[in-house]
């Protein structure tokens, strides 16, 4: 059985709906970060026995409660969701981009890609997928992207440092065969 | 020469063609020639124009860049030039290659949005005005940025020229008159005791350079780490 | 314990948000909606028995999953500690824009910042920085926005005239010698 602040944290993820601060909620609720970050594992245990369909996500810094993915079929029929539609190379590759540089401007990604995308990254700016990290010290004072907590969510991550490794660097490249540049798997 | 036929979109841009012919004709991506992918990079256009494709604006690019590379190839003298552009091609074609495998693979990783969240409450009684302090210039800096001039084009606030009149102030002639007034007082102080109220770099060295005027006038003079003050006639002349 | 189309329902519920329809959540989870009606007082009870935070609400042939009374003072108090994070650079940029150019339509400030600036506006909205301002007499009668009192109070500003003068137009900027910028001391 959870605590009495146990259940203020659920209520109070409930009713946020978006991603909260860890600090955000631990003040709420007059307590510790460290003590909510300590609760986690307590209510993902609670909300499975009692076989709640949420799942408690801790995503960088943030907590996020959600269906669990089992359920999507289900909701998707009841609230006729469009079924979503699998995000396309382009988007893929810009999100790729963004994720292991940010922050980044969208002359970089364009770098990178060699066409312009900036149709591309308002439309993952749309989605909640990234979103403005301010504006980088260059000429021109370019904004600059960073990846969300939803990006995070919808691909599984609780932060950044578990994104699949990247291929060796660009400087062993000469050495490396492109056989070898294979993905780890996330682990 | 086989006949290549594309789709639009096909390929999302010069790179990703480029890739696409590297890959097909199993050139090593490495060791470019580059009359041969200028040659199936041309065809390759032609057969989108022949489809009536509309041809994006990077795919000329890429091809008049690929013609200047090979260009800069065949002329004598050339050879560092034709290098380096050739090595940029190259790199940049890896750096999107690695791109496309990431692409890909978080492509795979995706849970296809299957988690569902809830929209915020709507709840009546929570205020959510604002109430910070903020400086008006915190807006005008703001506007600076977003019409995209940045704020360096504004003149810099006097503050931060703070650290360099700071520096300036500490000149060796008035390291020189706290030296000596130091060993006027004591008669003689510890090399190091000089250095002891020093505040910051500059005035470091400012006491230093200032010691080494004053040795070199023989106003004072080394002995052991101890510097001695001297009582000369020339004393009051300098002054 | 509760079953599996029990936990459906949970999930379509959370997911929904507001109150859903008995007749659309029996048809999702494939069962007559007398069915759902009955599951009522067994979902309330396993909410009630686990400690979770929730109550179902059954209104006009309507369900809808949502946090007990009891709990809305900590989510009050953790939605409002969200209100005093300081504002973002987006969000600096657009009420900078609406300040410096009011009443303009969010349209006029996306097409200054280049990039999309929908949620900005209705956050700045939420926080009381800036109102609408009725609708201008352009093709689809865009809305327009202006800086409220709150704005100047924020900003220890009396009127809006007392803004820092902006330097010379764009077009003589080229010749404008820096030291002619006009501007004061931030104090």
């Amino acid at each position: 059985m959870i605590n009495p602040l146990q259940k203020q944290i659920l209520a109070i993820l409930f009713a946020g709906g978006d991603a909260v601060e860890i600090s955000r909620v631990a003040q709420a609720v007059e307590t510790e970060p460290e003590m909510v970050v300590k609760w986690v594992p307590k209510l993902r245990e609670a909300l499975q026995e009692s076989g709640m369909p949420f799942e408690l996500l801790e995503l960088d810094g943030k907590l996020q409660l959600c269906t669990a993915p089992e359920y999507a079929p289900v909701i998707q029929k009841a609230l006729e969701l469009r079924r979503n539609q699998p995000l396309s190379q382009a988007a893929l590759e810009v999100l790729a981009i963004v994720a292991y540089n940010q922050p980044v401007t969208r002359s970089f990604v364009e770098q990178i890609r060699g066409v312009d995308s900036s149709g591309v990254v308002t439309s993952l700016e749309e989605k909640g997928l990234v979103e403005e990290a301010g504006r980088l010290e260059l000429p021109g004072r370019p904004i600059a992207y960073k990846t969300t907590a939803n990006f995070l969510r919808c691909f599984g991550l609780e932060n950044i440092g578990q994104l699949p490794k990247l291929p060796p660097a660009k400087n062993t490249a000469e050495e490396t065969s492109l056989e070898t540049t294979d993905l780890e798997e996330p682990t | 020469m086989e006949k290549l036929s594309f789709h639009a979109g096909d390929f999302e841009g010069p790179l990703d063609l480029l890739l696409h012919l590297i890959a097909k004709h199993k050139m090593d991506i490495r060791d470019i020639q580059i009359s041969d992918l200028l040659e199936q990079y041309l065809s390759a256009i032609q057969s989108m124009q022949e489809q009536d494709l509309e041809i994006a604006s990077e795919f000329l690019e890429m091809a008049s860049r690929l013609v200047y590379l090979k260009t800069v190839t065949l002329l004598p003298r050339h050879e560092e030039e034709s290098a380096k552009l050739k090595q940029e091609l190259q790199g940049q074609l890896l750096e999107y290659q690695v791109c496309k495998m990431v692409a890909m693979e978080l492509g795979r990783q995706s849970k296809g949005f299957s988690r569902f969240v809830r929209a915020p409450a709507k709840l009546e009684a929570v205020d959510m005005t604002y109430t910070l302090q903020h400086s008006p210039y915190k807006i005008y800096y703001a506007y600076q940025d977003a019409i995209g001039r940045g704020r360096r084009k504004l003149p810099p606030p006097a503050q931060a020229f703070s650290g360099i009149v700071a520096r300036r102030m500490v000149s060796v002639k008035s390291r020189i008159i706290y030296i000596l007034k130091r060993l006027y007082q004591r008669g003689k102080d510890s090399y190091i005791g000089l250095f002891e109220e020093s505040d910051g770099r500059g005035e470091i060295v400012a006491t230093f350079l200032a010691l080494l005027e004053l040795i070199k006038a023989k106003r004072v003079t080394e002995n052991g780490g101890q510097i001695i003050f001297q009582h000369q006639q020339r004393t009051e002349e300098r002054t």
